[in-house]
């Protein structure tokens, strides 16, 4: 059965599991709801890689088709169109592999968890929208996706709903997400208005017929672009909007995995590669998505130096190397930047896994003060999380080597204060390799700070592991499409992708070999320095450091949280609460609503006496129309303006 | 031969005695009869205009005005009996109850 | 030259005419219900004069035999005494007598306005035999004829559910 | 005297028609309730009047002087309008209803032709449901007029018992006009006319020409309808002696009394001729016209008759029987020699003859039954009336139109 032709098969797998272990999976046993939950997903993997065969046996001819109408006005049309070519082949296989990956370590972690089915159904939900959103052919069925996942992204923050924390986490994460697509829509609008359409094909056609946009230029296509980025900060938490991603850690860890480390956050990073077209007519927009990818990139590193808690290092590690990849995009190499997606979706799923295999095994246990000598109890997990630890900081020949090499290739060779934007990804690539190595030693060395009679220890089950396993190996090869051009060869990855990015990717030029080399070199450099430090720091260090200074301030986020609540939120409340919900509705709408009954009752009491109750007077008015409605017809003298009675 | 017009000019009688009647009379059940004999001058005027006209439809609307005027005694008598169940009365001016 | 016609037309719109004063002037519904037959029965009087024989006829079985039947039944059964002569309502106390009349001279004015564009009556009585009626009814009008079948059903229903007590 | 009838016929005739049908149906009723006590009596194993004339026969005439000399008291409280218009109403009603039957064909006397009837109405049959169904108010403002509660629940149920029954009567004959295409009772009876005789009624139904069908449900639907619009046993509640005492003229003496009597008779009279015309051929003979023979049968009957009752009177034991009784029995026997004589006679008689025969026979059954059969009960009388007689005359009706368009095809 050809795939390619009915893709909608691929996101309706999902939702049919979701559907189904939503309805009725509170009464079945945890073995159904997995055989349903793993079932749709696993198919889903089989049938998205079965599309992506037929679509490289096809001579890999961009795929689209428009399924049905959905929205059509006058000369607006969205429809669910869904489309395939190499860009959506790596996101498929990404999405749908580490997804499946993650349901399956999933059943091992939340096997003691309430609210077992409903954990699945909303995983699969949005496995759906997340695929929804990779295979949209407009930007309005995209959007549809964009909307969907941040809804699970909020229900999965909060399944836990009970704890406090967890339910504010999920409506911080879902309101800062509201303003990152407030910007998305107004974007949308603006494509609208300018190109008549919203369908990629159209959009990119005409757009690829106008005449780029000059550096420092804010024209339609430079704003549009910057509304869309505005969008995608929130959604891939970079500056300004980074903040609700590590309170997202409240959520399972499964959860933070898949959602808040491989897939939705990237979303951002897909859509504007997506519109590398646009983006590439403005290069204002570009330089503007480069800078704050690698402030992002330096600032969340930063903050990760020097968390406690297990996760929050991990997911400030998330935002930084989402950083690095909106560096990538706007220096132009789009294609690093996927690339560093799908890396980055291999080994951060497999180190926040691991994560959760740690907290699994210390039993809830998140604060790295106290745990310590895990390596010789917990091998397995031991080794995946070195490997990933490896990958991220860069080592060869893992994943991250490639990916962020030629990422920080790219933006030495960007002709606007590259060498800026080089340092600065650099550095954060140092710090990078510190953070993490600083997480191994804390986690796995030293003698152990927790007690040893209340918590014991365990190795998690194989069902845990196992997805861990894979992912290890997938972030040790994932890096090879590339090995070639160390040695002069191409790189295939990029060179997978070409048809789409085309003339968008700046490429480093052959000229460049020999700088490439060196400044690999470099990068192996400054991972090592990281690791040095780390290894110098807290290899022997037991005890939990007084903060103070420079610590005390990155400990505590740089206080943007403070900051925004007292220059946001507290100004709103204080707006709302005294004037929209004093004065507006208080007064003015329920004013008007109680005014217009008041009115209707007066009325009614003044006219209220013609209806006396009393048929005989009722007959007498029933007379007195007759005769007047007689008059006018036979004698129309009585009312010349009326029609001239019988003629 | 006795002229349309004779015919036409009893029915206006009739019918503005029937409605002098409906507000002149205080009995529901007189009410009633005041409503059928404005139905019954109608149709002293169709019957007298299907002669005129030398056509029987206007017959054929008599008959149907007829079985309403039965339909609607029907009715209006149960109605009747219900008032006077409830209000122990059959004094239109004391079923009043339809104001403010 | 008054035809013999004319005279039976004047003694039967006389009596009608008799009746409908006597059936507001009557204090007793029953004596009410009584002139109304008697209005009723000129009315067949006059359709038989018209030569419409039918209606005649169902006038009388049906206005007469049923419905007027209906009422004094009804009366009977409640035992409705001597109306009692209220004057709450104003209007109709003082308006309502004036303002009837006006109606019903109106009416008749605009008759004797308008009736110049009658055509002259027909020769009388053979236009409508009955069996011209009845094939009128049931090609015609047979719809129409269908409908008031309804209209009969649901007025049975009604009655019943109306005058049936509770329990 | 043909052209002074050319001229004033459609004046004289009429009325002259008027007195005579006036006249017979008086003394016909009058005769009926002698009739009536004499078979019941029979019946019981009684003698019945013989006290006043030979056999009672003067009796009726003692009764109507009765009616006449009585004192008429009149009670409390009535409503004078009501209970002085009711018995007049009634007996106006029941006689008018006999103006549209026609007793016989018509007929030819000094060159004047003119229908065996009073009127000649086109839908006579109409006009008398009209009549019957007009009726009702006499019983009902007698029942309410007189201020009393027997009188008023008489009056009620009778009321309620015409109404119910009179849907019957009606669905029951619409048979009987698919048939006959015609609402004149002389064209329904004309139809009936065939070569077999009484084969050709309605009740059997084997029209001359086809599409005829048997009117036997029909013809007994009518029956029991048409007892009970007649308040005749056993439907007779509205004048039940055991509970309402005479029912609705319970309050009624001397005259007034006697018009419901006498309206109660006649209206019997008239149902019955309704019913032989519709079911039995009305004037028709049961025989066929080419049975010769049977153009005597008046004085083939006649004659017996008139011998017997001289030879029954002479040995009868009071002197004036002895008187009237041959005499009576010379009449008749002279009559029937009259008619052998002049076959004209025998011509214009056969006719009326043979209705009177009919209506005779029925209104024997009519008494017959009265002596028989014991009284419904009222919820059982509404419950027949609605529930059965209705439903049935409806199938009459489905299945006469279904044969009738069969055997069209």
């Amino acid at each position: 059965m050809p795939i390619l032709e009915n893709l909608w098969i691929i996101p309706l797998l999902p939702l049919l599991g979701s559907a189904i272990n939503g309805l009725f999976g509170a009464k079945w046993s945890k073995a159904v709801v997995n055989s349903v939950a793993l079932g749709s997903t696993g198919v889903s993997f089989l049938c998205a890689v079965e599309a992506v065969r037929e679509f490289l046996a096809g001579g890999s001819q961009p795929f689209r088709k428009e399924f049905f109408d959905w929205i059509v006005a006058g000369s607006f049309r969205a429809g669910f169109d869904l489309q395939l070519d190499q860009l959506t082949v790596v996101m498929l296989l990404v999405v749908t592999g580490v997804g499946f990956l993650i349901h399956i370590y999933s059943t091992g972690y939340m096997a003691h968890e309430g609210g077992y089915y409903r954990f699945f159904s909303y995983l699969n939900l949005f496995m759906f929208f997340m695929l929804i959103l990779v295979l949209a052919a407009n930007y309005v069925l995209l959007f549809v996706g964009w909307e969907g996942v941040g809804l699970c992204s909020y229900l999965l923050i909060g399944f836990y709903f009970l704890k406090k924390s967890a339910a504010d986490a999920g409506k911080k994460a879902f309101i800062v997400n509201r303003i990152g697509d407030f910007g998305f829509m107004l974007g949308m609008f603006l494509l609208f208005r300018s190109f008549g359409s919203l369908d990629f094909q159209t959009v990119f056609a005409k757009a690829a017929t106008w005449q780029p946009e000059a550096m420092g230029q804010f024209g339609t296509i430079t704003v549009a672009c910057i509304l869309l980025f505005v969008g995608a900060t929130g959604k891939s938490a970079q500056l300004p909007l980074y903040v609700w991603l590590p309170d997202a850690m409240e959520g399972p860890t499964p959860v933070s995995a898949l959602i808040h480390a491989a897939t939705m956050v990237t979303a951002g990073v897909y859509v504007v590669a997506r519109s590398h077209i646009l983006f590439s007519h403005a290069p204002t927009a570009m330089y503007i998505v480069a800078i704050v990818g690698c402030a992002t990139a330096f600032f969340a590193a930063t903050i990760g130096l020097v968390q406690s808690d297990i996760k929050k290092v991990l997911a400030y590690s998330t935002v930084s190397q989402l950083g690095y990849m909106f560096l990538a995009c706007g220096v132009g190499a789009f294609s690093a930047g996927i690339f560093h997606l799908m890396t980055h979706a291999f080994f951060k799923a497999l180190l926040f896994l691991s994560a959760g295999s740690v907290i699994h095994a210390m039993g809830g246990e998140q604060d790295m003060w106290n745990m310590g000598g895990l390596s010789k109890k917990i091998k397995a997990t031991y080794w995946c999380m070195l490997f990933g630890t490896i990958a991220i900081a860069g080592f060869p020949p893992f994943a991250a080597f490639f990916s962020k090499d030629s990422i920080l290739f790219a933006a030495y060779n960007s002709e606007k204060g590259g060498k800026v934007l080089y340092g600065v990804g650099l550095l954060a690539a140092v710090l990078t390799s510190f953070y993490m190595f600083r997480l191994i030693w804390l986690t796995f060395y030293g003698e152990n700070r927790y007690d040893e009679h209340r918590v014991h220890v365990h190795e998690s089950p194989g069902s845990m592991t196992g997805p861990l396993m894979i992912l290890a190996f997938l972030s040790l090869t994932g890096g090879w499409f590339a090995l070639p051009a160390l040695f002069g060869g191409k790189d295939y990855f990029a060179e997978f992708l070409s048809p789409v990015f085309g003339a968008a990717e700046a490429g480093g030029g052959e000229a460049a070999q020999s700088l490439e080399h060196i400044l690999s070199i470099v990068a192996v450099v400054a991972a090592t320095a990281g690791l040095l430090v780390a290894w110098r720091m807290y290899s022997k260090k037991v005890t939990r450091g007084t903060s103070e200074g420079v610590h005390k301030l990155l400990y505590n986020k740089y206080y943007v949280d403070e900051l925004y609540a007292a220059v946001v939120v507290r100004p709103l409340v204080w707006l709302s609460s005294n004037v929209l919900w004093k004065v507006v509705d208080a007064g003015m709408i329920d004013g008007a609503v109680n005014g217009a009954a008041d009115g209707a009752a007066a009325v009614g009491d003044a006219v209220r006496h013609a209806q006396s109750g009393n048929t005989r007077s009722y007959a007498v008015w029933v007379v007195v129309g007759a005769i007047v409605v007689i008059g006018i017809v036979f004698w129309p003298i009585l009312h010349p303006a009326l029609f001239g009675g019988v003629r | 031969m006795v002229p349309t017009n004779y015919y036409l000019i009893l029915s206006a009688i009739l019918f503005g005695l029937g409605v002098l009647a409906f507000v002149f009379k205080r009995n529901i059940i007189t009410l009633f009869m005041a409503i059928e004999l404005m139905l019954n001058a109608v149709n002293l005027a169709f019957v007298a205009f299907s002669q005129a006209l030398g056509k029987p439809d206007g017959e054929v609307f008599v008959l149907f005005v007829i079985v309403v005027a039965a339909a609607e005694a029907a009715v209006g008598l149960g109605i009747i009996i219900l008032t006077a169940r409830n209000r122990r009365s059959l004094n239109v001016e004391h079923v009043n109850l339809l104001k403010l | 030259m008054i035809s013999g016609a004319l005279v039976i037309f004047f003694v039967l719109a006389a009596l009608a005419v008799l009746g409908a004063v006597s059936l507001i002037l009557q204090s007793h519904p029953i004596h009410s219900a009584l002139s109304l037959i008697l209005v009723m029965v000129s009315l067949a009087g006059l359709y038989l004069l018209m030569g419409a024989e039918f209606i005649a006829a169902v006038q009388i079985i049906v206005y007469g035999g049923a419905v007027m039947v209906l009422f004094i039944f009804v009366i009977m059964l409640l035992n409705a005494g001597v109306e009692e002569r209220t004057n709450i309502s104003k209007l109709a106390t003082f308006a309502g007598v004036p303002l009837a009349l006006a109606l019903g001279g109106i009416i008749a004015a605009a008759i004797v306005r308008s009736s110049g564009h009658l055509p002259p009556p027909a020769a009388n009585g053979a236009m409508s035999s009955t069996r011209q009626l009845s094939m009128l009814l049931f090609s015609e009008f047979v719809y129409p004829f269908e409908l008031t079948s309804f209209l009969i059903l649901v007025a049975i229903l009604g009655a019943i559910v109306l005058a049936q007590r509770e329990n | 005297m043909s052209e002074i009838l050319a001229k004033y016929g459609f004046l004289i005739v009429p009325i002259v028609k008027v007195a005579i049908l006036v006249f017979v149906v008086l003394t016909l009723d009058a005769y009926l309730t002698w009739l009536e006590r004499k078979v019941i009596a029979h019946i019981q194993a009684r003698w019945g009047p013989h006290r006043v004339g030979p056999h009672g026969l003067l009796q009726p005439l003692a009764d109507g002087i009765k009616f006449i000399l009585k004192e008429d008291p009149m009670p409390t409280g009535v409503d004078k309008k009501a209970y002085f218009f009711a018995p007049f109403l009634t007996l106006m009603l029941a006689l008018t209803s006999l103006a549209v039957i026609p007793f016989g064909p018509d007929i030819t006397i000094f060159g004047y032709t003119t229908n065996f009837g009073i009127a000649d109405v086109n839908i006579s049959l109409l006009v008398l449901f009209a009549i019957t169904a007009l009726g009702v108010y006499g019983i009902a403002l007698a029942g309410w007029g007189s201020n009393s509660k027997y009188s008023l629940l008489g009056g009620l149920r009778s009321s309620a018992q015409m109404i119910s029954y009179e849907l019957a009567l009606t669905l029951s004959v619409v048979g009987v006009l698919l048939i006959a295409g015609d609402l004149s009772l002389k064209h329904i009876v004309e139809k009936q006319a065939g070569d077999f005789g009484l084969l050709s009624w309605n009740i059997v139904g084997l029209t001359k020409g086809g599409g005829g069908f048997t009117q036997i449900i029909g013809c007994i639907c009518f029956f029991i309808a048409a007892i009970a619009e007649t308040n005749r046993v056993p439907f007779d509640l509205p004048e039940a002696e055991s509970e309402l005492v005479a029912g609705f003229h319970t309050e009624y003496a001397s005259m007034k009394f006697a018009m419901f009597f006498i309206g109660e008779y006649t209206s019997m009279i008239a149902v019955s001729s309704l019913f032989t015309i519709l079911f039995f051929g009305g004037w028709l003979s049961p025989f066929p016209a080419t049975w010769t023979l049977t153009y005597y049968l008046p004085s083939i009957i006649l004659v017996p008759l008139g011998l017997w009752v001289i030879f029954d009177g002479i040995r009868y034991e009071t002197i004036f029987g002895r008187l009237i009784l041959p005499g009576l029995g010379a009449v008749f026997a002279v009559l029937g020699v009259a008619l052998f004589l002049f076959p004209t006679v025998n011509e214009v008689i056969q006719g009326p003859f043979w209705f009177f025969s009919k209506v005779g026979s029925v209104l024997f059954f009519y008494i017959w039954m009265r002596a028989t059969l014991p009284r419904f009960r009222y919820d059982q009388l509404m419950d027949f009336g609605w529930k059965f007689l209705l439903p049935v005359s409806i199938a009459n009706v489905v299945l006469t139109s279904a044969m009738i368009m069969w055997r069209m095809k």
